[in-house]
C-alpha cells in the first residue's frame, strides 16, 4: 500500500538536452494517475524514471516513503505494462507470467496459485501454453497486464498500453482496465497506477486525476472535470476536449457601462459574473477561449451575438460541427443536428451566442487562465 | 612385454656406456619426402626404444622448412635434434654458439667416423655444430628408354645433348625434350657452365664477392637460352604451365617425354621411381667445349644438430649416435639421406646390401667430379632469390643476358657485403 | 463503332496479352538459363574435385568429366593414412581442439561485448566503438609480426593458444559488430520488462538477450567454425609439430612431401578437408544466409 | 539504467578492451616502431630511422612490382566481384522458384573459398592438362598457360576470389528484398521501364549496402594470402605477377626474418588501405543514400 512522490525531478541527457524540468507530483495510494501530453512532452521519460529504466539527474522519487533513486527496477516495487507488451517471445505465457517470481525463487505452489488467480481474473487460462506470437493483440495485452498484476507491486506503470489496439478493442480495454483497478482496490490490494497516454480521451475516461504535461513541465494536475471546466492555461484548455476549445485573440474593455470583449471589429458585452472571476484587473489584450459546445447559433432576435460566416458543415450524426469564421478567427461550433437548418447555414452569415459562464480568458503572454476566480 | 624390453635395453645401455641418462622426451625435426619420413620415424622408434627415450617427429617438405626452423630457433621452440641444411649453419650459428657444441658430447657420439675435413665443414668458428649426414651434389640423370626410342645415345657432353634434340622431336613428338631444367635447376645449370668456363665458383672466398665477370655470367645465361631456343629443354614459361614445380609429379616425366634432369644425387630414387616408360640412369657431368673444370656442385648435404636449449643433450646425443653410427639406427635410416658420411654407416649399409647401386653410382659421379670448392653462400636464401628471380625475368624476355648478369652480380655482391 | 472494329480491338488486345505473356515466359527462361549456367560453372570445380578423388591417377588429367571410369578408394585409403605416424583423424581432432575453445569463447565474449555496447552508457563508449570499426578495417598483417613476438615471449608458440585466445577475447571485430547490429534491431522493451521483473543485467543477458540473439549467435559460431577451418596462415606461423597440425596445414604438408604422382590422394584429402565445412553448411545454410544478410545490411 | 553503475557497461566490454590492448593496440604501435628498425629476430631491434621506407621507395624493385600487382588485383577483383554479385542478386530477386536452391549453390564457394583445399583444386583445374583447358579445347580454343603466362596468372587468383561472390550476393539480395515493393509499383505507374526502375529506384536505395560491400571487399582483397601462396607455392610466380603484398610481407618477415622491413611494408599497405577507405567515406556523401536512422 503505497503512494508515489516525485520531488523536483530533472532529467538532462548527455548532450545537455534537458528533457524534464523539475517536476513534482504526488500520487496517492490507490489513485489512478494519468500522465498525458503530446509526443515529446517527456511523459514516458518520467514514467521510465519512476520505473528505474532511466537515471534521475536531480530530484527524488519515492514509492511508499522509500526513496528509490538508486534502486534497480526490480527492487522498486513496481510493475510495468509496455506499449508493445514486451512479452518474452521465447517463453510461453505461463513462463512469461512467472518469470519475475522465478527470479525471486518463490515456491512453486505460490507461483502456480498466483498464475491461477491472475489468469482467471484476466480470462487467459487457455492461453498459458501459447507463445506470444500465437496471441492476438488483445490477448497479448491481457497477458502483459497479468504479468504486472501477478507481481503484486506497490505501483503499476502503464506506458501507452492501448495504443497498438484498434479503436473498438481500445474502448473495450479502457473499461476493462478501469474495472480491474476498482476490483484490485476492493480486494484491498495495492492499486496505485501511473498511466501514460497521448490520448486525452483515454486520460479523461480512466484517470482519477490527470497530469497534463508539455515540454518536460507539468501544465496542470487535476481530476477530469476540473481539467475540463477549469483549465489553468491555454495549453490544457486546447489539449483537453474534442473538438478543441476555440482560442482567439481579443481585447478586454472596461468601461462605466460594463466590460466588453472586442473581437476584430465585433464587440461582445461581458456579464458581470465574468468580470468577477477575473484575477487580473487590467484591460487589454487577452486570449479568449470557448468550447465548441458553449457557443451556439443564436435564437432569432437574441442580443449580444457574434456574427460569423459558416465555411463548412460537418454532419457527425447526433451533432453537427460548424466551421465558422468570426472576425478572421476560425471557430468550431457544435450543435444538435436535430432541428438544424442546413440551408440557413449555407447562406453564409449567422449569429452566435456565447455561454458566458463557460468563457475563459487567458493572459496572452504567459497563457495563464485569468478567469478562474480566486 | 615391450616395456620390460625397453627397460632392459635402457639398463643395458646405462651400464655399458656409463652415462646415466633418464628416459627423455625428445623432438626431432627434418624435411624430406614420404619415404624419408617413414624411414626416419622407424629409426627414431628403434633408437628411442634402445635408450628408453621417446622422440616425437616433426617433418615437412623442403619448402618452408628454413622459415620454420628459423622461427623456432628465434622463438626457442626448436626440436632437440634438427636436420640442418649445410648452408644454413652460418645463419643459425654464425659464431658457433647458436647450436649445441657436439664436440663436447664426443663421449657419446663417436666422431671418429668422420674425417677431419668433414668435421671442419660442420663447424662454425671451430665449434662443431652439425654432423654431416652425407655429401651430395647435382648429377645428370637421363631416361635411357627415351633415348633408345629416339635412336640416340645418352649424352656425355652438352654438344651431344643438343644434337639429340632433333631426333627427339622427330621420333617422340614436339612435346618431347631430351632434358629439363626450370627455376632452381636453371640457377645451378647456369652456375655450372659458368664455372666450367671460368674454373671459379660463384663466390670468391678471398674477397667475398662474386668471382665471375658480367660477361662470363652472361655467356652462361646465353647458354641456357640456347637450350631453350633449340627445344632441348622446356621454356621457363612452358614448364610453369603444369601448376607444380615437382618434376617427379609430372606425367611427362613419368612417360619419358622429359628425358633428363640435373638433380641431387640423394633424390635419385625420387625421380627414378615414378618412371613408367623407360628407366633412369645417372650420367657423368656434361661439359662445354673448352671447359676448365667439370664444375661439380658438391657439398655436405645436410647436417644433424642438437639444440643448445635441449633439456637433455646427452639423450639427444645418444639418439643421434644411434641414428648415424649404430647398426640398428643405420639399418632403419637406410640410404634415405644419400650415402652416409659416417664410415660406420657406410660400411654397415654396404654389408646389409642396402645401398641402392644406382644411388651409389650417382654418388660416385659426384664424388669423382672435379671443380672449385662450393661456398655455402651459394645457397643463402637472398642470394638464391636474386639469382633465380633475375633469371626468371631474363627467361620471360624482360632483360638481356648482359643486363641479367649485371643485376645478379650487383645484387649478390650487395648481399655478400651484409654477411 | 461496328462490331468488326470491336472484335478487331478485342483481337488486338488478345494478341498483346499473348505477346506479353510470351515475353514474360522468355525472360523467365533466360533468367533460369543464366542462373543454371552460372551455377554449373560455380559448382563444377567442386563436383569435379569429388569425382576426381575417386579416379585413378592416370584418369585425372585424361578426361574433363567428373564420373570416374574405374572408381577407386585408393586416394582415400592412402590419404587417410597420410605419410605421418598420424591418420587424418588426428588432424581433424586438432582442428576441433582449436575450433571448440575459439568458437565458444567467441560466442560468449562477442555476445557480452555487443550487449555492453548496445545497451549501456559508459565513459569512452564512442572511442571504444570506433576501435571496433577500425579493427574491422585494419589489415592484420600490420599486427601479425608483433603478435608473433608477443606469443613467442609468452611461450605460446607451437601451441593452440595463439590461434584461439585473441578470438575468445572478442578479437574478431566483425562478429562483435554483427551482434551489435542485431541487438540494435531488437527492441529494448523485453529487457526492460525483465528488469522490472527483478532481473539484474546479467540475468537479463542470460535469460532474455541470449535467447533473442540466439540465431545471430549461431551464425557467429558457424562463421567462426568455417573461417577457422580455412585458416592457413595462423597455423603456418604458430604450429610446428606435426602432431598438432590442423587440417589445412596437414593438407599442405601432404602436397609438399608427396613423392610420385599421387594426385588422387591429394584430391581425396582435399575432399576430406572440405567435407566438414560442406556438411555444416548444408545442415545450417539458413543460419548462414540469415547471418550474413542481417549483419551486412544493417551495417 | 537506474541504479546501475555507469561502469557496468565497461565490465561487459572488458574482454574486448583487454584483447584490444594486448592483441591489437600494443602490437599496432609496436609494429610502427619496428618499421623504423632493423630487426633480424635473432638480435634486438636497431633503430635505423627512415631507412626501411627509403629503401622501399627508391631501390626495391620487388616492392614496386608487388605493389602494382596488388593494386591491379584489388581494382579488378573488387569491382568484378561486386558487379557480378549484384547482377546475380538482381536476377534472383525476381520471385523465381528455386531461389533458395540457387542462393545456396552460389554461396558454397564463399564458405570453402579460403581453404587450402580449394587453392589446391585451383592448381589442378588450371593446370596445362586441367579441366579448364580441356573445356577450351572442346570449344576449339588453344590451351592457355595459366600458370606460366604472367598475363593470366593473376587472373586465376582474381577468379578464385570472384568465384566467392556468394556472400556479397546474399547481402545484396537481402537489401534488394528489403526495398519497399510499393516504390516499384509507383515507378511502374509513372511509366518507368525495368532498367529505369533499377537505375533510379533500386540502385540508390541499396547504395549503403554497396558501400559496405565495397569497403569490406577492398580490405579483404588487400589481405589475400592463401590463394596465391598455395597456388604458386609461395613464390608469386611467374615473374612475381601474383606476388601480392601479403606474400611479400610474409617472406620478408617469416622467411628472411627482416621484421623491421616487413613492418614497413605492412605500414605502407595499411596507409594505402586507409587512404582508399577515407576516399570512399568522403565520396560516399555524394552517392550513398541514407534513409533516416530509425533508432540510434
Amino acid at each position: 500500500m503505497a503512494g508515489l512522490q516525485i520531488r523536483n525531478v530533472e532529467k538532462v541527457y548527455g548532450n545537455k538536452f534537458k528533457a524534464v524540468h523539475g517536476i513534482s507530483l504526488d500520487v496517492k495510494d490507490g489513485e489512478f494517475m494519468v500522465l498525458v501530453g503530446p509526443s515529446g512532452c517527456a511523459k514516458s521519460t518520467l514514467l521510465r524514471m519512476i520505473a528505474g529504466l532511466e537515471t534521475i539527474t536531480a530530484g527524488e522519487i519515492s514509492i511508499g516513503e522509500r526513496v528509490v533513486n538508486n534502486l534497480v527496477p526490480g527492487k522498486r516495487g513496481i510493475a510495468m505494462v509496455f506499449q508493445n507488451y514486451a512479452l518474452y517471445p521465447h517463453m510461453k505465457v505461463f513462463k512469461n507470467l512467472s518469470f519475475g517470481m522465478r527470479l525471486q525463487r518463490r515456491p512453486r505452489a505460490e507461483i502456480e496459485s498466483g498464475i491461477g488467480h491472475v489468469s482467471r481474473l484476466l480470462e487467459i487460462e487457455e492461453l498459458l501454453d501459447r507463445l506470444p506470437k500465437q496471441l492476438s493483440g488483445g490477448q497479448a495485452q491481457r497477458v502483459a497486464v497479468g504479468r504486472a498484476i501477478i507481481k503484486k507491486p506497490e505501483v503499476f506503470l502503464f506506458d501507452e498500453p492501448l495504443s497498438n489496439l484498434d479503436a473498438k478493442l481500445r474502448a473495450a480495454m479502457r473499461v476493462r482496465l478501469t474495472s480491474l483497478h476498482k476490483q484490485l482496490k476492493q480486494e484491498g490490494l495495492s492499486s496505485t497506477v501511473v498511466y501514460v497516454t497521448h490520448d486525452q480521451v483515454e486520460a479523461m475516461t480512466m484517470g482519477d486525476r490527470i497530469c497534463v504535461m508539455k515540454d518536460g513541465r507539468i501544465m496542470q494536475v487535476a481530476d477530469p472535470v476540473t481539467l475540463y471546466d477549469r483549465p489553468e492555461n491555454t495549453f490544457v484548455a486546447g489539449f483537453i476536449g474534442t473538438p478543441e476549445m476555440n482560442l482567439f485573440s481579443a481585447r478586454l474593455h472596461k468601461g462605466a457601462s460594463g466590460a466588453s470583449l472586442e473581437i476584430g471589429k465585433q464587440r461582445m458585452a461581458l456579464d458581470p459574473s465574468v468580470m468577477a472571476r477575473l484575477t487580473l484587473g487590467d484591460a487589454g489584450e487577452v486570449t479568449a477561449g470557448i468550447r465548441p459546445q458553449h457557443i451556439a447559433p443564436a435564437a432569432a432576435g437574441a442580443s449580444n451575438t457574434l456574427e460569423g460566416r459558416v465555411s463548412h458543415v460537418e454532419f457527425m450524426g447526433h451533432e453537427i460541427y460548424l466551421h465558422v469564421v468570426i472576425a478572421d478567427n476560425a471557430f468550431i461550433v457544435v450543435t444538435q443536428s436535430a432541428g438544424f437548418d442546413r440551408a440557413k447555414a449555407s447562406e453564409g452569415a449567422m449569429h452566435f451566442t456565447v455561454a458566458q459562464d463557460a468563457l475563459h480568458l487567458f493572459d496572452p503572454v504567459s497563457g495563464k487562465n485569468i478567469s478562474l476566480g480566486s | 612385454m615391450k616395456k620390460t624390453a625397453t627397460l632392459l635395453a635402457t639398463l643395458a645401455v646405462a651400464l655399458s656406456t656409463g652415462v646415466s641418462t633418464q628416459a627423455a622426451e625428445l623432438r626431432m625435426s627434418w624435411w624430406g619426402g614420404d619415404s624419408r619420413h617413414i624411414a626416419t620415424q622407424e629409426a627414431l622408434k628403434i633408437c628411442g626404444d634402445k635408450y628408453g627415450h621417446t622422440i616425437s617427429p616433426e617433418f615437412t617438405g623442403f619448402n618452408g622448412h628454413l622459415e620454420k626452423l628459423t622461427t623456432q630457433l628465434a622463438g626457442g621452440t626448436e626440436a632437440d635434434i634438427m636436420q640442418v641444411n649445410w648452408p644454413w649453419l652460418p645463419l643459425f650459428s654464425k659464431n658457433g654458439d647458436g647450436l649445441a657444441d657436439l664436440g663436447a658430447l664426443s663421449d657419446i657420439i663417436d666422431l671418429s667416423n668422420w674425417t677431419e675435413e668433414q668435421l671442419a665443414s660442420g663447424s662454425m668458428k671451430g665449434v662443431l655444430n652439425g654432423l654431416p649426414v652425407s655429401t651430395t651434389g647435382r648429377v645428370f640423370m637421363f631416361n635411357e628408354g627415351s633415348y633408345e626410342a629416339a635412336g640416340v645415345a645418352v649424352p656425355t657432353t652438352w654438344g651431344e645433348l643438343l644434337a639429340a634434340t632433333p631426333a627427339f622431336k622427330e621420333k617422340l613428338g614436339d612435346e618431347a625434350y631430351p632434358f629439363d631444367a626450370t627455376t632452381l635447376d636453371v640457377v645451378l645449370l647456369v652456375s655450372m657452365v659458368t664455372t666450367q668456363a671460368t674454373g671459379k665458383d660463384l663466390v670468391d672466398p678471398a674477397t667475398n664477392t662474386v668471382a665471375w665477370t658480367a660477361e662470363e655470367l652472361a655467356k652462361g645465361i646465353a647458354f641456357y637460352q640456347n637450350l631453350v631456343d633449340t627445344g632441348t629443354i622446356r621454356s621457363w614459361e612452358g614448364a610453369a604451365a603444369s601448376g607444380t614445380d615437382n618434376l617427379w609429379e609430372m606425367p611427362e616425366w613419368a612417360d619419358g617425354h622429359l628425358a633428363g634432369s640435373y638433380q641431387w644425387d640423394s633424390t635419385y630414387s625420387k625421380y627414378a621411381d615414378p618412371i613408367t616408360v623407360g628407366h633412369l640412369v645417372p650420367v657423368g657431368i656434361l661439359t662445354i667445349d673448352g671447359a676448365v673444370t667439370e664444375g661439380v656442385y658438391r657439398k655436405p648435404s645436410m647436417t644433424f644438430a642438437i639444440s643448445k636449449r635441449s633439456k637433455d643433450p646427452q639423450a639427444a646425443a645418444q639418439v643421434l649416435n644411434c641414428l648415424l653410427n649404430e647398426p640398428e639406427g643405420i639399418a632403419a635410416m637406410s640410404d634415405q639421406r644419400g650415402l652416409p658420411s659416417s664410415k660406420a654407416a657406410l660400411a654397415e649399409l654396404e654389408k646389409l646390401g642396402k645401398i641402392d647401386p644406382t644411388l651409389k653410382a650417382a654418388n660416385d659421379i659426384v664424388m669423382a667430379g672435379s671443380g672449385p670448392t662450393v661456398s655455402p653462400y651459394n645457397e643463402d636464401p637472398q642470394v638464391r632469390d636474386t639469382f633465380q628471380s633475375t633469371l626468371e625475368e631474363f627467361a620471360y624476355g624482360q632483360l638481356s643476358a648482359m643486363e641479367a648478369a649485371e643485376i645478379i652480380i650487383d645484387g649478390i655482391n650487395g648481399r655478400l657485403a651484409e654477411l | 463503332m461496328t462490331t468488326t472494329a470491336l472484335s478487331a480491338i478485342a483481337l488486338e488486345t488478345e494478341r498483346t496479352n499473348r505477346m506479353t505473356r510470351r515475353l514474360q515466359r522468355i525472360s523467365a527462361a533466360v533468367r533460369y538459363l543464366i542462373l543454371a549456367g552460372v551455377g554449373l560453372v560455380m559448382l563444377y570445380p567442386l563436383i569435379w574435385l569429388i569425382g576426381a578423388s575417386f579416379k585413378t591417377n592416370a584418369e585425372i588429367f585424361a578426361d574433363p568429366g567428373f564420373i570416374p571410369k574405374e572408381p577407386t578408394l585408393n586416394g582415400y585409403i592412402n590419404g587417410w593414412k597420410t605419410s605421418t605416424p598420424y591418420t587424418f583423424a588426428t588432424f581433424f581432432w586438432n582442428t576441433f581442439l582449436i575450433i571448440l575453445p575459439k568458437t565458444v569463447g567467441t560466442a560468449i565474449s562477442a555476445t557480452a561485448v555487443a550487449y555492453g555496447f548496445a545497451r549501456f552508457e559508459f565513459p569512452f563508449k564512442k572511442l571504444f566503438f570506433a576501435t571496433v570499426i577500425a579493427i574491422l578495417l585494419l589489415p592484420n598483417v600490420v599486427t601479425r609480426i608483433p603478435q608473433y613476438l608477443l606469443f613467442r615471449d609468452l611461450g605460446w608458440l607451437d601451441s593452440f593458444l595463439p590461434l584461439w585466445v585473441p578470438s575468445a577475447l572478442a578479437g574478431d571485430a566483425f562478429f562483435v559488430f554483427m551482434l551489435i547490429q542485431f541487438l540494435r534491431a531488437i527492441p529494448r522493451d523485453m529487457e526492460e520488462a525483465a528488469r522490472v521483473d527483478g532481473a539484474n543485467t546479467l540475468q537479463v543477458l542470460i535469460f532474455i538477450v541470449v535467447p533473442l540473439l540466439a540465431p545471430a549467435i549461431v551464425s557467429v559460431c558457424l562463421f567462426q567454425i568455417m573461417w577457422t577451418m580455412n585458416d592457413f596462415l595462423g597455423p603456418l606461423i604458430y604450429i610446428s609439430s606435426v602432431d598438432k597440425y590442423p587440417i589445412s596445414l596437414a593438407l599442405k604438408l601432404s602436397i609438399d612431401t608427396t613423392e610420385a604422382f599421387d594426385w588422387n590422394r591429394i584430391l581425396a584429402m582435399s575432399v576430406l578437408a572440405l567435407a566438414p565445412s560442406l556438411i555444416i553448411f548444408f545442415l545450417a545454410q539458413k543460419q548462414f544466409i540469415e547471418g550474413i544478410s542481417s549483419g551486412g545490411v544493417k551495417g | 539504467m537506474g541504479g546501475d553503475s555507469k561502469f557496468l557497461g565497461l565490465l561487459y566490454i572488458s574482454p574486448y578492451v583487454i584483447g584490444l590492448l594486448v592483441f591489437t593496440a600494443i602490437p599496432f604501435v609496436y609494429s610502427f616502431y619496428l618499421s623504423f628498425t632493423d630487426y633480424p629476430l635473432m638480435t634486438a631491434p636497431v633503430w635505423v630511422g627512415l631507412d626501411n621506407y627509403l629503401e622501399l621507395f627508391t631501390s626495391d624493385r620487388t616492392f614496386r612490382k608487388s605493389l602494382s600487382v596488388t593494386l591491379v588485383y584489388v581494382f579488378t577483383t573488387v569491382p568484378l566481384k561486386l558487379v557480378f554479385a549484384l547482377f546475380i542478386a538482381v536476377i534472383l530477386n525476381y520471385r523465381l522458384k528455386m531461389i533458395n536452391f540457387f542462393r545456396t549453390a552460389y554461396y558454397v564457394p564463399s564458405i570453402l573459398g579460403g581453404s587450402v583445399a580449394v587453392a589446391v583444386l585451383w592448381r589442378y583445374i588450371f593446370a596445362k592438362a586441367g579441366v579448364v583447358n580441356m573445356a577450351l579445347g572442346f570449344f576449339g580454343m588453344d590451351p592457355i598457360n595459366w600458370f606460366g603466362d604472367p598475363n593470366y596468372a593473376l587472373f586465376i587468383i582474381t577468379l578464385l576470389r570472384v568465384w566467392q561472390f556468394g556472400s556479397a550476393m546474399i547481402i545484396f539480395l537481402a537489401a534488394l528484398q528489403s526495398v519497399d515493393k510499393s516504390l516499384y509499383e509507383s515507378a511502374a505507374i509513372d511509366g518507368a521501364n525495368k532498367w529505369q526502375t533499377f537505375r533510379s529506384i533500386t540502385l540508390p536505395l541499396i547504395t549503403p549496402v554497396i558501400f559496405f560491400n565495397l569497403i569490406m571487399q577492398t580490405v579483404q582483397a588487400f589481405q589475400e594470402f592463401n590463394g596465391p601462396y598455395i597456388i604458386t607455392n609461395g613464390t608469386g610466380s611467374p615473374l612475381k605477377s601474383t606476388y601480392l603484398l601479403p606474400l611479400y610481407i610474409y617472406d620478408e618477415a617469416f622467411k628472411k626474418f627482416d621484421m623491421g622491413y616487413a613492418s614497413a611494408i605492412a605500414w605502407v599497405m595499411f596507409f594505402i588501405i586507409m587512404v582508399l577507405t577515407l576516399v570512399a567515406f568522403w565520396s560516399s556523401r555524394r552517392w550513398v543514400y541514407y534513409a533516416g536512422d530509425k533508432r540510434s
